[in-house]
């Protein structure tokens, strides 16, 4: 049934837009209480069914996504969920895509948090997207959760030299020495790929500054749309790949789910929360257009009058 | 109030109990507290309707949720007021014994007496409700008048004028690792990275001239016509460049604004989706 | 008299604070000041919560149009005060946060001030529409500019601005679409902010300054009183 | 190369390397003959092997005064021992000890490897300090020399802001020079600002319509200068409200702001000669809360009915929500503020915007008072400098790029300087 309750709505939204293109073009202004009914409907619809557009990476986000596709199987991925509760609903459907698409091209990843709070944000996502979709795969053997440690860009520091200086073990207490992951891992420099999620401080340009650029690791990040602006200046040297917002999740999960069949009926929270802005901006577009027909129609009939 | 309005009124009362009891019948599995929680979530999920409600026009609706909104929050932030300045700071400078009582640490110092100072410029504040003396309520604004003027001067100095002269010093010839890769590579690499010749080129030269005529935009003295006007009127385009991408851009976060109250009440409320 | 001492009064404070950024042992000064506001500004509540109430009480009394909803916010102003002042249901002792978790001040501020206030922020969704309906229209030249760099930032932001211009080979991706839209985001976005920033600067300077010497004392009464 | 204020950053890592730290302190400090026989059974982690390694210390560890400060800070700069590299590193970072007078010493701050210098900014004036640095090791530490012994100076003057200090003095100079050459009675210009022409048509359009004139002075209280800004305006304007005989209506968020609000507005009617036509009632606080005051707002909107709405001062999120309500009751609206943020949706739903400095400008302007012009005339002294030093900027640092020209670095350097904040 939802495809109804899907089409009912987008019928109605775009069968109206369509009437007042029609009246704007007799010159007739639209009703402000008109515009809020449109955008109501533009963003009550998704909610209540999903409704999802097919997003195409753009290049900023298929340059990461071609560079964890690429790598050979096997090879180590860290990534760290700098990040709080209030921005996790825009940056945690990035680290999930990120760590499917990594572990199912066979990767090994290492998860940790420079915040405090990044801690349990991460379990969420061991627990509600690894478990269940990577079932076979073992805590320990084919990822390690290494956990949080206090010292902001300090731990940074360390760890591009030494990564079991600051993480001696794993969250379990079981001593890195003994996981397999890091007998090929000594420092950040080792890893294949660094993957940071967050847009705060410390975030993706501490870990450009800090472990990216005197290390020589490549650094794919994730971060709120609100600094995706102040990361271009590093893409794609010292950055080879930037998800910027929701958009950027959106991408991600999109171009996943075409390269990756399995995906295809996974959670998409970043394409599910695309659904309404899209809708939105569309709504809006299509007014300003709307308003400009109104206006130029509206002058030439005062003027022949 | 005529009827129809007594009406509707009484209608939203009924659906209000209704939601409060079907929602606390609906938390009372896992919620102990599920009448009172129940009456919470009614309550914000109604008072959202009434805020959405003024969309279409001023109704009893809304002046309810508005003069709620407006007595519940002077009354948050005036006792926010008295704990964080009065008890947490002016208190434990002025007097041992009422930092006892609220406990907070006493902070003695031989300076604290300039903290009379506020608390007597306040009360010559409370003057304003006399007629005759009234003209004392001046003396406090003065003051404050002065600190706004004296700390802005320096600040905005620097931040806004200081810093963003400073950080418009850009090349407008290239530099590393911009380096000459012929005339081919130059006109073909216009992308958005750090690559992109031609792209980083025409951002520099952009914030250089954008800048340079947004500020002969602002010039007051001088009559804006000739080529100071022309000057002026590039600076006018940049302002509204600047003004509709900044609107733009700021639209995807007001949607999600909605997008976070309509899941409220679809989710947590009407518990249509999960 | 009455405009003498209030005059120097700005006048003393003002260079004092701009004199002391220069001199380290008055560094403290800036935040004593500060402090010294705070502290005037919750005495003025008395004044802004008397008014308050003198003004619904009124209103009340008077059985004035809408005198009815007076009640609500005399309730929900002495409910959340008392809640607010006594620590209502409070965990711990009066040392306690007057916003712990729990209380009765928290409980009033979650469900009611909370969805009040965020749903009055979302009713911008609702007017980002209406005013861009309204205000972006080629009526002229700067007009236009608005409603193109809006519009280009919209398209920029859906799946329809890379659809578009996804034939631009990739030599040449800052003409698609989105990457457009960051390129004026960073580029003639920034100058226009900075263009700005550097008129507030002088013009906050220029107007502490009329301030601090007198020149100006419109809030005073102006010139001739 | 960091630079730390004071902040301890937790280096050990787990409780046994913790534990392990203090036993090695604890042993260096009883006994440093016990270095030799340092890894003995108390010290060595379970499950490793590998034995004790000495690590260099830190060199050249200066303490000096930090200059231009209160006498209340120490600075400490060293070269970091000669073991602490990027890759294969055993150091995990430094530790700095202080000895007040002739005290023990005391650990006061852990720092990541690759540091060089620390602000210690816990100390009196007129103590006497001297301090080591501690290389760290996973179990032991490998002291510096001490330093010589210091003590933190006041200074009366901070010679870093010199040039800080001649910028204002330009600045304030240019503004002070034209007040008092207007002052003289030479005739200064000033351009046309469309936002101020239109005050007086729009109050007396509200005079017309027989309906009241609306002002917000924005949401912040009296320490933002955008408020002062709005009230200098409301001085003038409630000036013309009182000759025109129309009404004021003035909801403020801010008790303050209420107070300064109704001063204002009495004297201009004093000063209109109509001190009976004011009450306080022109003037009223709505609530401190954003949304609170935008809810109250829009709800007088809609049932006054302004004829002319003024949005002047500082604004956030709601300047969008009171302007359209504004415009949908078919006011004229004045608009005008000093957040970048906000200018995009004034200039979308009010018929006029004041930008940034036209705020501050407003008043001045409106007076027409030759004094104030002056200090307007003072400001674009300002421009003309911005202006200047951009230009020579942009030209040194584009010729010192592109052609490494050494005397164009230099004047780029050199600005720099000047135009560095500290």
């Amino acid at each position: 049934m939802p495809d109804v309750g899907v089409m009912v709505p987008l019928v109605a939204i775009f069968g109206g837009l369509i009437w007042l293109l029609v009246r704007a073009i007799r010159g007739r202004e639209v009703e402000r209480r008109v515009i809020f009914i449109f955008i109501f409907v533009a963003v009550a619809t998704p909610i209540l069914f999903p409704i999802t557009f097919q997003e195409h990476a753009t290049p900023v986000v298929k340059d990461l996504f071609d560079r964890i596709e690429n790598l050979p199987p096997g090879s180590t991925i860290l990534m760290s969920f700098d990040f709080d509760p209030a921005m996790a609903p825009e940056v945690q459907p990035m680290a999930n895509a990120l760590a499917r698409h990594s572990l199912t091209r066979e990767h090994k990843i290492v998860f940790m948090c420079l915040w405090a709070t990044g801690q349990s944000l991460l379990n969420t996502t061991l627990e509600y997207v690894i478990k269940p979709d990577f079932p076979h795969l073992v805590d320990g053997v084919d990822f390690v959760n290494v956990g949080y440690k206090a010292g902001n860009e300090g731990v940074l520091n360390v760890i591009v030299s030494d990564f079991k200086k600051m993480f001696p073990t794993d969250v379990n207490g079981v001593p890195l020495d003994s996981i397999e992951i890091f007998d090929k891992v000594g420092s950040c420099r080792d890893f294949d790929l660094i993957l940071t999620v967050g847009g705060g401080r410390p975030g993706p340009k501490e870990w450009v500054l800090f472990v990216g650029d005197p290390a020589n690791v490549p650094i794919g990040a994730g971060v709120a749309a609100v600094v995706a602006p102040q990361l271009y200046p590093y893409y794609p040297r010292q950055v080879i790949g930037i998800l910027g917002g929701i958009k950027g999740a959106a991408e991600y999960e999109s171009e996943l789910a075409q390269t990756h069949p399995r995906f295809e009926d996974m959670e998409k929270p970043g394409l599910r929360m695309m659904g309404p802005q899209t809708l939105a901006h569309v709504v809006i577009m299509a007014f300003i257009v709307i308003g400009n027909i109104a206006f130029f129609r509206g002058r030439r009939g005062r003027k022949t009058e | 109030m005529n009827r129809s309005t007594y009406i509707v009124v009484g209608v939203v009362v009924v659906l209000f109990l209704l939601s409060w009891i079907l929602k606390a019948v609906s938390l009372s599995g896992e919620d102990h507290r599920y009448i009172l929680h129940g009456f919470l979530i009614t309550m914000s999920a109604f008072l959202t309707l009434a805020i959405f409600s003024f969309l279409y026009r001023d109704n009893p609706f809304y002046k309810f949720a508005e003069h709620l909104f407006v007595g519940v929050s002077a009354a948050f932030w005036m006792t926010q007021g008295f704990w964080s300045t009065i008890v947490g700071n002016l208190i434990p400078r002025l007097s041992a014994g009422f930092s006892e009582f609220f406990m907070v640490p006493h902070q003695p110092s031989p300076w604290n007496i300039a903290y009379w100072i506020p608390v007597i410029l306040g009360i010559l504040l409370l003057m304003r409700l006399s007629a005759k003396y009234g003209w004392l309520s001046r003396w406090p604004l003065a003051l404050i008048v002065g600190t706004t003027a004296g700390l802005n001067f320096v600040r905005y100095l620097r931040s806004d004028f200081i810093v963003q002269v400073s950080s418009t010093f850009v090349p407008l010839l290239g530099r590393e690792p911009h380096q000459w890769q012929g005339g081919g590579a130059f006109i073909s690499h216009l992308d958005l990275s750090a690559t992109g010749q031609l792209a980083a080129l025409l951002t520099n030269w952009i914030i250089f001239l954008g800048v340079f005529c947004g500020i002969v935009y602002f010039f007051f003295s001088k009559e804006h016509t000739g080529v100071f006007g022309r000057a002026s009127r590039v600076g006018i385009w940049v302002l509204m460049i600047t003004f509709g991408a900044s609107f733009g851009y700021t639209v995807m976060g007001r949607i999600s604004l909605l997008v976070g109250r309509v899941t409220f009440l679809f989710r947590d409320w009407l518990e249509l989706i999960s | 008299m009455r405009q003498l001492v209030p005059l120097t009064i700005t006048f003393c404070v003002g260079t004092l604070l701009i004199v002391s950024v220069f001199i380290p042992p008055l560094g403290d000064l800036e935040r004593t000041f500060t402090l010294w506001f705070d502290i005037i500004a919750v005495f003025a509540f008395f004044l802004g919560g008397g008014n308050l109430l003198r003004v619904h009480i009124n209103k009340l009394w008077r059985r004035k149009k809408d005198w009815g909803f007076s009640i609500v916010t005399l309730a929900g102003f002495a409910t959340m005060l008392a809640a607010g002042l006594f620590k209502i249901g409070n965990p711990g002792d009066i040392a306690t946060a007057v916003d712990a978790p729990g209380s009765m001040f928290y409980t009033i501020f979650d469900s009611v001030v909370v969805p009040l206030g965020s749903t009055m922020y979302s009713l911008l969704a609702f007017f980002v529409a209406s005013a861009s309906y309204r205000a972006f229209r080629a009526k002229n030249r700067e007009a236009t500019l608005l409603l193109l760099a809006a519009f280009i930032i919209l398209l920029g932001r859906t799946p329809f601005g890379l659809m578009l211009t996804e034939w631009v080979p990739d030599s040449f991706s800052l003409l698609q679409i989105p990457n457009l839209a960051i390129w004026i985001m960073n580029s003639p976005n920034l100058a226009g902010q900075r263009a700005i920033m550097i008129g507030i600067g002088l013009g906050v300077v220029s107007m502490s300054l009329r301030l601090i010497l007198g020149i100006e004392r419109s809030y005073l009464g102006g010139d001739n009183a | 190369m960091t630079f730390h204020r004071g902040r301890t950053s937790s280096l050990a890592s787990g409780f046994s390397a913790r534990l392990i730290i203090v036993i090695v302190v604890i042993a260096f400090l009883a006994a440093p003959a016990m270095w030799s026989r340092a890894d003995g059974p108390d010290i060595v982690l379970a499950g490793s092997d590998s034995a004790l390694v000495s690590l260099a210390p830190v060199t050249s560890l200066v303490a000096a005064d930090n200059t231009y400060d209160n006498g209340d800070a120490l600075r400490l700069t060293w070269v970091p021992s000669i073991d602490d590299r990027l890759i294969d590193s055993k150091i995990i970072g430094y530790r700095v000890y202080r000895l007040a007078g002739t005290g023990e010493p005391e650990a006061i701050a852990d720092l990541p490897p690759g540091s060089n210098q620390y602000l210690d900014e816990t100390v009196l004036r007129d103590s006497v300090y001297s301090y080591y640095v501690s290389t760290l090791s996973e179990r032991a530490e490998f002291p510096s020399n001490r330093t010589a012994v210091i003590s933190p100076q006041r200074e009366w003057i901070n010679l870093d802001r010199g040039y800080l200090f001649l910028i204002a003095l330009a600045i304030a100079g240019a503004v002070i020079y034209y007040v008092t050459v207007a002052k003289r009675g030479k005739k200064l210009f000033v351009r046309k600002i469309a936002g101020l022409e239109a005050i007086d048509d729009a109050v007396g359009r509200a005079t017309e319509m027989g309906r009241p004139v609306l002002f917000i002075p924005g949401i912040h209280d009296m320490d933002d200068v955008q408020t002062l800004a709005a009230l200098t305006i409301l001085g003038r304007v409630s000036r013309t409200i009182a000759d025109y005989e129309s009404k004021i209506f003035m909801p403020v968020a801010r008790s303050l702001v209420m107070t300064a609000g109704r001063e204002v507005i009495k004297s201009s009617y004093q000063a209109a000669g109509r001190p009976d036509a004011y009450s306080d009632d022109m003037v009223n606080y709505i609530t401190d809360e954003q949304f609170g005051y935008v809810a109250a707002v829009d709800g007088i909107m809609v049932r006054e009915k302004p004829a002319t709405v003024f949005l002047l001062g500082a604004f956030f999120a709601e300047s969008l929500i009171l302007a359209e309500t504004g415009n949908s009751v078919g006011a004229i609206q004045i608009a005008g503020t000093a957040r970048p943020a906000q200018l995009p949706f004034f200039i979308a739903a009010c018929d006029f915007t004041l930008i940034g400095e036209e705020l501050f400008a407003a008043s001045a302007y409106l007076s027409g008072e030759p004094r104030q012009l002056g200090s307007l005339k003072g400001q674009d002294v300002g421009k003309v400098i911005a202006m200047v030093v951009i230009m020579i900027g942009v030209i040194s640092l584009t010729f010192a790029e592109a052609w490494k020209i050494e005397f164009m670095q230099d004047i780029l350097d050199r600005l720099s300087v000047v135009f560095s904040t500290n």
